[in-house]
């Protein structure tokens, strides 16, 4: 009779096990289904879209371009005419349209470089700024003012007036030189313009972050 | 070594054995990014002795030359760990419940030669079709199972049904 | 945070290691749970065992159920999980020659590793035969290499294949699987018995 | 098959399993905000989308003005019945309720700030959590003795083709010198990228 009963006892566990995994598969089903979540949290992001630290001065940008700054890479997120026309020296071409594609992505995805995105105005850079830094990209930052402010500031800088401190004098000097770099000749230049030091040729490889897939087999 | 010798016979609950198998799946998942396997060792075997022994051959042969490479030697795999553990693992388990001594298990309607006769060609069988299906039961059928791959369960299909329909001609073998 | 070792969490050398490891615990639960004599796996295709049955199909179950839930808990990546590729007819003609190799043999290589480790002389003879199988193919690949190669379907899953919900695929297979279980125990009963 | 019998460990695995399944389900609390559109659908909208609005056509009655800018900034002066939601704000829960709402009533969000470069975050943060309806209004606002002005202004106008500039004025330059200057224009960078090899995930048996 104990026997009877034991059968019966372990029966009912095996259809409480059986029910159990029941339970669960089914319970796959039924949880709600929800986009997978993709980059870095909203509340983290909107802290960075927040901080303004991600922002670099046109005369900053000027002094590590003169000083030839290996780990400065930067981006024009431009279309293609207003690149060809004019961007800032060594400068790749990244379109926003082609922001996320596979090919610029080494540039983007990497923690060599320091990368400056610019456009126009700061409008269209900010946007591709936010969007990389939701996929989590390392170390970028725009351009504040983007080309417009280039202009204002360093190719064609505004000159101080008598009463303005003395630091303004500086300033203009030392933007009156930059624009020299950048190709800009001044009728009062005495001397022929010396040559000017030809920006040498840099070579950027971008090591790609190896992510080994996950090969498997038999 | 009286209960040793008692519960040789008393294996896991099949459904315990089960459960925690699922668990190594899921583990070798998460961990690897890969499932379990085993003739895959068994393949790395027989290229590296085919390559010791016959490099030139191996270097143009198509098959052979998929897996040896300079730097890495083919025992060097993945898989052949794997196997490696198996049997620690099995020595282990075996030990414990005092399941370890040299023997031929058949039933007893046969005599030992023929079962080896048909574990030889057994082995044959399987080592091609596994390396036709890259991969075996444990392999392609349970992995592939877990990741939901259409080429394991077409596998496990195959191989489960294939055995259940050429059962009859072996029976006298088994039962 | 998806599998480890492709993402970098735990470094790439750690990885012949964790291979032992997992191996020593596929052995141990494998012989456990009696895969190490033949004819325990030989019993259910003559229905005096299920234990392959039962084992094979709780080690699916679980492992498709856990997988899925981690995946939709975000703790795992199933896009980044290997997909065993499907090359429709090899595994055909592959299943079928390793069924009768099944059958014929009594093991298949993960337990036969086992029954060579607890010191079975059919299992090494076993596993010659696999290594002697793995040597014709390897020799008359030319033969084989159609077939080896042909019709890749890629490395895909059946919600692309049959275009099923994962998840109402995964909760039919439990109920096949639970269904299976009950059948065995019913065919199980009603056979004969036979002590190994 | 005495094993059958011996079901005292599996119950135990079971319940553990049941344990180890609702701890995991119960402690994973669904974040309380979650992208809607992954970044490629977001970068595919600001692209393509107009989600410019100018001054002149703004009382449109489904549109409702918010304006980003912080609390001191909307008392000095804000365009008429504009709402203020601070961009660092906009995950709050009672904003986030507000915009639920206008969402539901099919209402525009028309956002605008000081500049609309200041906009840009409000703006893409709302596309990506799923709201459909967000326009940016493209306007300056400035103080005249604390009055507000708010002008139009057109997104990214070049200032001026300063390679015209530059040529211009070496020129204007070399005209002064007569010897004829030669400016090397900067060498074009050759740029190696190495392509991301896709390393196939080999395996097989």
């Amino acid at each position: 009779m104990v026997k009877k009963k034991v059968a019966k006892v372990l029966d009912l566990r095996y259809v409480v096990l059986a029910g159990i995994l029941i339970i669960l598969a089914g319970g796959l089903v039924l949880l709600p289904k929800y986009e997978k979540h993709e980059g870095i949290k909203p509340e983290q992001l909107l802290s960075n879209v927040i901080s303004p630290e991600r922002y670099i001065s046109t005369d900053k940008l000027a002094d590590i371009l003169i000083n030839q700054d290996p780990s400065y890479l930067l981006i024009d997120v431009r279309d293609e005419e207003s690149y060809t026309k004019y961007s800032l020296p060594n400068a790749i071409n990244i379109p926003l349209k082609k922001l996320l594609s596979e090919d610029f992505e080494a540039y983007l995805n990497q923690d060599q470089y320091n990368v400056v995105l610019y456009s126009n105005d700061n409008f269209y850079a900010d946007q591709a700024w936010i969007i990389c830094n939701r996929l989590d990209y390392k170390n970028l930052n725009v351009l504040k003012g983007g080309i417009n402010k280039w202009y204002e500031t360093i190719i064609n800088p505004p000159k101080p007036t008598e009463n303005m401190p003395a630091e303004a004098f500086e300033l203009y000097t030392f933007r009156k030189a930059a624009s020299m770099y950048f190709g800009v000749a001044y009728p009062e230049q005495f001397k022929a313009p010396v040559a000017k030091k030809v920006v040498p040729k840099k070579v950027i490889t971008v090591k790609k972050k190896k992510k080994a897939p996950a090969e498997g087999g038999c | 070594m009286k209960n040793n010798q008692k519960n040789r016979h008393v294996y896991w609950n099949p459904y315990f054995g089960g459960f925690l198998f699922g668990i190594l799946i899921l583990l070798t998942f998460y961990i690897t990014g890969r499932g379990i396997g085993a003739s895959g060792a068994m393949k790395s075997s027989v290229v590296t002795i085919v390559d010791t022994v016959a490099p030139t051959h191996a270097e143009n042969n198509a098959y052979y030359s998929k897996f040896i490479s300079d730097e890495k030697s083919p025992m060097n795999t993945w898989l052949v760990f794997e196997a490696l553990g198996v049997l620690i693992g099995a020595f282990i388990s075996g030990g414990l419940t005092g399941r370890i001594s040299w023997r031929v298990q058949h039933s007893p309607k046969i005599t030992s030669k023929r079962r080896l006769v048909f574990a030889l060609g057994g082995g044959i069988l399987f080592g091609l079709g596994a390396q036709i299906a890259r991969g075996c039961t444990s392999g392609a059928a349970l992995s592939g199972m877990a990741v939901l791959s259409t080429g394991g369960f077409i596998t496990m299909l195959a191989i489960f049904g294939s055995a259940f329909a050429f059962a009859y001609f072996f029976r006298k073998n088994w039962i | 945070m998806g599998p480890l070792i492709p993402n970098g969490i735990i470094p790439q050398d750690w990885d012949s290691i964790i291979a032992i490891l997992i191996g020593l615990v596929f052995g141990f639960v494998l012989e456990a749970s009696g895969f190490s004599s033949s004819r325990k796996l030989a019993g259910i295709f003559y229905g005096y065992d299920f234990a392959v049955l039962k084992v094979f199909f709780t080690a699916a179950v679980v492992a498709l159920i856990g997988m899925y839930y981690m995946d939709y808990l975000g703790y795992v990546d199933i896009t980044q999980m290997y997909v065993h590729p499907t090359y429709l007819w090899g595994a055909i003609i592959g299943g079928v020659i390793m069924g009768i190799g099944f059958v014929a043999g009594g093991f298949c290589p993960g337990t036969s590793l086992c029954a060579v480790a607890i010191g079975k002389v059919d299992a090494i003879v076993y596993v010659i035969g696999i290594i002697i199988g793995v040597f014709i193919f390897s020799e008359l690949f030319f033969l084989f290499q159609p077939i080896y190669e042909g019709y890749f379907m890629g490395n895909i899953t059946l919600a692309d294949s049959l275009g099923v919900n994962p998840y109402w695929f995964i909760f039919i297979f439990t109920l096949i699987a639970i269904l299976s279980f009950v059948i065995s125990d019913i065919i199980r009963k009603r056979n004969k018995k036979i002590f190994y | 098959m005495k094993e059958l019998e011996k079901t005292k460990r599996i119950s135990i695995a079971a319940t553990l399993t049941i344990l180890i399944v609702l701890i995991a389900v119960l402690s994973f609390e669904r974040p309380k905000h979650l992208y809607k559109v992954n970044s490629i659908n977001t970068l595919e909208k600001i692209v393509s989308a107009d989600y410019f609005v100018s001054l002149d056509d703004i009382n449109n009655p489904n549109y409702v003005l918010i304006d980003v800018r912080n609390q001191f900034e909307y008392e000095k002066g804000n365009i008429e019945n504009a709402i203020n939601i601070t961009t660092s704000e906009i995950l709050s829960d009672n904003n986030t309720d507000i915009l639920k709402e206008i969402e539901e009533k099919e209402k525009i969000a028309l956002l605008y700030g000081a500049r609309p470069n200041d906009v840009n975050g409000a703006f893409l943060m709302m596309t990506q959590l799923g709201y459909k309806n967000v326009k940016i209004l493209t306007v300056n606002n400035s103080y005249l003795d604390n009055q507000l002005i708010t002008k139009n202004v057109t997104i990214e106008k070049s200032v001026a083709d300063i390679q015209a500039f530059i040529d211009e004025s070496v020129k204007k330059a070399s005209k002064g010198v007569k010897k004829k200057v030669v400016v090397k224009k900067p060498a074009k960078k050759v740029i190696t990228v190495k392509k991301k090899k896709k390393a196939p995930a080999e395996g097989g048996c």
